[in-house]
């Protein structure tokens, strides 16, 4: 009797050293490497500033932009209704919760897009859903919305209507005292559609 | 071995029926991702009789509504069916080792009512403190430890402890 | 206790467990490529200077020849027989975890190099430069510019794109200039226009009414 | 077939009551058949005459708990899926002695008193009644409960990294822990006086 115990000892203890040697588990959930780099291969996460624009000027609730820069970077300027998450806070429970929200379109954003396209690998390979990376980062969402540029003469209607609807997020954001305000937030919302669908166009192969 | 095997004295190996006990527990958690439960079923069938009984009352009391205002929550029934599945496995046990029989277990020092009384008593006391930790020995102790959850290990040296030390004060009941 | 004299269908449960055990440890199969580093050890690659290579570093290694560096063009194939770096190495994004990919970059870890991964920007290097590192190639670098400054012809180096950086490019002043929304920053402009002439692909919209 | 199976969609919920059924006979099996129906037998533990508690339990956790890290390691199972009790450090401690007040009166604990009502025992009936009794008074006092019920709430907080160790380090020395626990049991059997029931 006494040797079979010792026998069956044996066997569990050996079970349980087994189990001392099992590397430590990553937790988290994780999207395997395979994967990721199909997602990162997909240029699809990638929203375009004129495409965000819209939908902040639509006050989409759905959207929302994430500031991954310094804390006093976010300070100096941010797009209009961003938050400030820093990248080296993103592993923190409350970053956590705002990336995990199910039915929200999260787009990150640093001053170009690598910083921020660097985050969205991370968030990706965590399982965060529904995540995007503002093209050209604040950098090119200043240049194309606040200091947008007159088309010449010879542009096209498209790029027309395109230059109209920067101007008139660029005074929805800031204000301006030249326009009043109030009668021109219908034409803003016409004017929105008419770009939404150039710049997908333009995206499929227009240029 | 086979002489007695039904006169009602013969019980498996523990350890076999840890190994046996644990394959199941591993089995309720490797299909439906919790482990078992016992406490549970109670506290599900006094909801759902308080709720028909007093369907006013239940929804005003804040422990019932609490359990009430998911009401189409499968664990509650799960917990229940795998009751009525304790019961059935006990009574085929039973049935297979003789133990079917209508008795009382006590020491030999205290009568029926005394026993019954006691039975009583530590019935009422397990289901308040079951409650309290949120499952009883097998959803919280045994379950808890097969996961290695912190809550699981305290309720079961919080359990067993307490046991130890009242059971040498009521060691009469006993032996 | 005669019940714990009985233990052979106990020595047989168990035995039976531990063969399952044994037989799913025996058919087991690691994935080849798997995470080396964890979700913050990847997060701390962000922003470390020891991982990325500058223009101006990348530039002085194209000229000494001591074998410390391969460079990884990871543009598609059509875009590396247009012309690449000198000795480069083509691994299209998508035949990154590829055997013979996998292979090459195991040598060049082993000859104890450094992989320097460059893109037709440093946004297209990044995703795999990052992955790279998070499947355990530590000598994998980050080229943090385009393609063109890579150029042979010298007066490349200048061709710095702030647009691509991740220097703040917003000036306060033209914040302040916000309700004359018209002025334009002319140095601005230029630039934007170099990009466009050089990197095609990388912009698609017509974001100024130059490209089209 | 990645479990666990409900959870991950592998096994449609319409077939949980089938499963808890089945799970619950193999669960009321192997209590019976221990002997757990007979709450002298139980309580021998705490004399030390008859200590198949300690073995039935132990031998239980360490075996499924051995089962769900090869299964993990395996990639067989997510082990991270599981659902953790949450841990309230009060609440848990109290439950815990007020249970252990009413193991050593009743000799039963819930599962295995059901298993004792399905034999015959008419001990274990009232203690099962007691528990119906006990779940209803905890309702009905609740508010007078509720602080030290939702006081300190840690979530599912896992023993080992309250412990700041590793969580194979712990399941490693937990497995010796049982093991010697079940030595000692053997010892102290011995030396104690067999007490009839």
């Amino acid at each position: 009797m006494n040797k079979k115990y010792l026998l069956l000892a044996g066997i569990i203890i050996a079970l349980g050293v087994g189990i001392l040697f099992m590397p430590a588990k990553d937790t988290t959930k994780q999207v395997q490497p395979e994967l990721l780099l199909a997602a990162i291969d997909d240029p699809s996460r990638f929203l375009t500033t004129d495409d965000i624009t819209d939908r902040l000027v639509k006050k989409d609730p759905t959207l929302l932009l994430i500031d991954v820069r310094a804390e006093s970077q976010y300070k100096a300027f941010s797009v209009p209704g961003a938050i400030n998450m820093p990248a080296d806070s993103l592993l923190t429970v409350a970053s956590q919760e705002i990336l995990n929200q199910g039915e929200i379109d999260k787009v990150l954003f640093s001053n170009s897009d690598v910083t921020s396209d660097q985050v969205w690998i991370i968030c990706k390979r965590m399982g965060v859903q529904r995540i995007y990376v503002m093209q050209g980062g604040i950098n090119k969402w200043f240049s194309t919305i606040v200091k947008t540029e007159k088309p010449t003469a010879t542009a096209s209607a498209k790029d027309l209507d395109l230059y109209q609807f920067r101007i008139a997020a660029c005074q929805h954001f800031f204000g301006s005292p030249e326009m009043s305000v109030s009668p021109k937030k219908e034409a803003v919302k016409k004017k929105v559609n008419v770009v939404k669908k150039a710049s997908e166009a333009s995206s499929g192969g227009g240029c | 071995m086979a002489k007695n095997k039904r006169d009602g004295s013969f019980y498996i190996n523990p350890y076999l029926g840890g190994v046996l006990l644990g394959l199941v527990l591993f089995g309720t958690y490797y299909i439906t991702g919790r482990g078992l439960g016992a406490s549970g079923a109670v506290k599900s069938s006094v909801v759902s009789a308080v709720h028909t009984v007093a369907p006013v009352h239940a929804d005003n009391n804040k422990y019932y509504s609490k359990f009430l205002s998911d009401d189409a929550s499968p664990m509650s029934n799960w917990l229940v069916f795998e009751v009525i599945g304790v019961i059935v496995g006990g009574f085929l046990s039973g049935t297979l080792y003789g133990r079917l029989k209508f008795k009382i277990e006590h020491s030999p020092k205290i009568t029926n009512r005394t026993r019954l009384v006691a039975a009583l008593v530590g019935g009422i006391l397990f289901g308040v403190g079951s409650q309290f930790a949120r499952g009883c020995t097998s959803g919280a102790a045994l379950s808890g430890m097969a996961v290695l959850s912190a809550s699981g290990i305290v309720t079961m040296m919080a359990i067993f402890g307490s046991a130890y030390l009242f059971s040498w004060i009521f060691k009469k009941l006993w032996i | 206790m005669d019940e714990l004299n009985k233990t052979n269908r106990l020595t047989i449960t168990v035995v039976a467990i531990v063969l399952v055990i044994i037989i799913g440890l025996v058919t087991l199969r690691r994935p080849d490529i798997k995470y080396t580093l964890n979700t913050s050890e990847s997060l701390a690659l962000l922003g470390n200077p020891a991982l990325v290579i500058t223009p101006e570093q990348a530039v002085s290694l194209l000229k000494d020849s001591t074998g410390k560096t391969m460079f990884i063009d990871i543009r598609n194939s059509i875009a590396f027989e247009r012309g690449h770096v000198k000795n480069a190495i083509n691994i299209p994004v998508r035949e990154l975890f590829e055997k013979t990919s996998k292979a090459t970059l195991r040598d060049i870890e082993k000859a104890g190099q450094k992989a320097i991964i460059y893109g037709e920007s440093q946004q297209q290097a990044n995703g795999p430069w990052m992955m790279l590192q998070q499947i355990g190639y530590k000598n994998a670098l980050l080229f943090t510019g385009n393609y063109v400054q890579l150029d042979p012809n010298p007066d490349s180096i200048t061709k710095l794109l702030p647009q691509f950086s991740e220097t703040p490019l917003i000036d306060t002043a033209a914040l302040k200039a916000l309700t004359a929304p018209k002025s334009t920053d002319k140095t601005a402009t230029k630039t934007t226009e170099t990009v466009k002439k050089k990197v095609a692909p990388v912009k698609k919209e017509a974001s100024s009414g130059g490209g089209c | 077939m990645v479990g666990p199976l409900i959870p991950m969609g592998i096994i449609p919920e319409t077939w949980n009551n089938v499963i808890a059924l089945l799970l619950g006979v193999g669960f009321g099996f192997s209590l019976e058949a221990s002997g757990f129906s007979s709450s002298r037998k139980i309580m021998g533990t705490f004399f030390g005459y008859d200590f198949v508690v300690l073995r039935v339990f132990f031998t239980a956790a360490i075996t499924a708990m051995t089962g769900i890290f090869y299964f993990d390691y395996m990639g067989w199972m997510d082990m991270s899926m599981l659902y953790i009790n949450p841990y309230y450090i009060m609440s848990a401690i109290i439950g815990g002695i007020i249970m252990g007040f009413g193991f050593a009166l009743g000799g039963f604990c819930p599962g295995t008193s059901f298993t004792g009502v399905a034999i015959g025992k008419i001990d274990a009936m009232f203690f099962s009644g007691g528990l119906f009794i006990g779940v209803f008074i905890f309702s009905e006092l609740y508010p007078l409960f509720q602080g030290i019920y939702n006081s300190q709430n840690l979530g599912d907080a896992k023993i080992y990294d309250l412990l700041g160790m590793r969580s194979t380090v712990f399941a490693f020395l937990l497995i010796v822990a049982a093991v010697g626990m079940f030595y000692g049991a053997a010892l102290v059997e011995k030396k104690v006086k067999k007490v009839d029931y």
